[in-house]
């Protein structure tokens, strides 16, 4: 299963809760202002890393690049564009947008 | 694989439409096919022929109605949404047609993935 | 809600294809219409003989407590229309037990009865289904 | 007193212009007065006389405008922000005008409150 | 100086940011989801009933109502409706919107 | 951003009087539109001799980190504006050290020179203002 995430984690609680509902083979990708959810250095950084022990999390660059973050993004997530995104979708049986 | 799209949220307020459409543009360049986009919501917006953005920026609508063209995507708008939101054949960009709910729940019944971008 | 029920039209054959859908409720009702529009989009699904759920978490828990007047704020209260989903035979309701906890909420505040499952059951929900919807 | 008015948010969708609607008339109840109503962002959608809402809802665009005509408010929508949202003369709801972000500063100036209802 | 909340505190963070900059004189407003903060019982209630100690919170009736939420609300708010919410503009020099 | 300066109309004669005015930008850019049409008003607010204020806080000082490069979202990169707000006699820009700090981000991260303030120095700028928008 995938799920998306796309608000600031430091605004909404959707990363929060989305991570509380990850299962075995699950992957988070973060896109549009959720990429704020991948950054090293944050009030947020300590739970993604502890996500990421479990499962990949993946980010969209063309967002993280729109919002100069290219250079603090955490070790370990995976950056994707959008044919990356795609492929995330096709090999998951079902995706889930944290709105 | 085919792919149903959803929007929920209205062009250039929310970077969902944005999103959506470079999405949708990667999977067919990458040999998938786009069942469908579904409008819902203030998703709806994305329909208006009115829409006239400043000229050094991108024409939501008109390239939602192109990629539709090229590559033969249903563009479909929610009927009870785009009454409460002004919407109407009357103001409907070409390459879009208005009708019910029930394409939503036939979308995800058709495709094999549905993907959901919203606010 | 007679104007949502306008177009269905089954251009394609989906009769036989049975198919998990689930909705996923985590906002808050009034505030904005996403949980209207998605009790539209549920009264649509019965329609179509498919495997319907709802969830509620988060915020969502707030769409299914009793005694919603609106009046004052001159909306239409559209809460009792989830009484009337059993009618539609949409039987499979469920609220996050953590989420109506950190909200002071308990069983007997809901509008209609509820299963009240854990977070983990909740995710394990989800990745039952083959459809999730959410607004 | 003298109030005006930042409205934000598109009708239905948010609760924006319903809130800032009943404060408006409770304002005018009590006998100040309402400057002006500037909408801006997706707030331009309130103008448009194509909005139909079910038969049982309020109908957010007709009552704005019907406050306006029996109290002579302002109703003015941002340019800007309207044609990248497919708002124009064409379906503007009489008793608003277009026009630029210069009314809502001058609103700021002019009146003894800003009042912003928003996301 | 009067404040206004229109988010839900288990959403967004609003509220929480707007409790951080109150002034001495300072009021708060909750309205439309804004009013999920005046509850009782709830993960956020502790941090609103410390700030109820130093400064007024008023909370919109009418939308406590609508949410069915008349019965919940934390000893010491102030209700009021849009008549009130009128008056709490005009007592304050200016107001402030936290979206 | 030519277009939004077409409605300079000044109705009434507001010569004379200047006002505070604070613009309070929370939300991160390009997600929504919420900060790009903020600035347009901050472009059109300085034709009127107001004194003029920008408070970034919360999500807000993500508007003006450097290095923004949009074309990978086909989004316009608005961020140059906020260098050339000097110009416009826009020069109070006030960042808060808690929000930038809970960000991971420092002084040197952003795109113009920032004075920051703590959270309890913004409240003040907040109560000093005649007037606070926030989009």
């Amino acid at each position: 299963m995938l799920h998306t995430v796309n608000k600031s984690p430091t605004e909404r609680n959707a990363l929060d809760s989305c991570l509380k509902h990850l299962t075995k083979g699950a992957a988070v990708l973060l896109i549009e202002d959720g990429v704020y959810g991948a950054l090293k250095g944050t009030s947020t950084t300590k739970s993604v890393e502890q996500a990421l022990k479990s499962h990949p999390i993946y980010a969209l660059y063309p967002d993280i690049e729109a919002r100069g973050m290219q250079d603090r993004v955490i070790d370990g997530i995976k950056l994707v564009d959008y044919n990356g995104f795609v492929d995330l979708v096709a090999e998951h049986a079902s995706v889930q947008a944290w709105l | 694989m085919k792919f149903g799209i959803l929007i929920n949220e209205g062009p250039y307020t929310h970077q969902a439409s944005d999103t959506a459409y470079l999405f949708a543009k990667a999977a067919i360049e990458k040999g998938h096919k786009i069942h469908r986009v579904f409008f819902y919501h203030d998703g709806v917006y994305n329909s208006s022929r009115l829409t006239e953005p400043p000229q050094d920026d991108r024409h939501i609508v008109n390239r939602w109605q192109k990629l539709a063209k090229d590559h033969h995507i249903d563009l479909v708008v929610c009927v009870a949404a785009a009454l409460r939101r002004g919407i109407k054949e009357e103001n409907l960009q070409e390459g879009f047609r208005i009708s019910g709910l029930g394409q939503l729940i036939e979308s995800g019944i058709q495709s094999d993935r549905l993907v959901t971008f919203g606010d | 809600m007679t104007e949502a029920t306008g177009g269905i039209e089954m251009e394609e054959d989906t009769s036989g294809k049975v198919k998990k859908f689930l909705y996923v409720n985590r906002k808050a009702p009034y505030g904005t219409i996403y949980a209207l529009e998605s009790l539209e989009v549920v009264l649509i699904a019965a329609a179509f003989d498919q495997d319907v759920s709802l969830a509620f978490l988060d915020d969502g828990v707030y769409q299914v407590v009793k005694g919603q007047h609106t009046k004052g704020i001159d909306v239409k209260n559209f809460s009792p229309t989830y009484r009337a989903l059993e009618g539609y035979d949409i039987e499979k309701l469920y609220v996050e037990k953590e989420s109506m906890e950190a909200r002071g909420l308990k069983e007997s505040d809901f509008i209609v009865p509820m299963k009240i499952i854990g977070a983990q059951e909740m995710a394990d929900l989800m990745l039952s289904q083959d459809v999730v919807l959410s607004f």
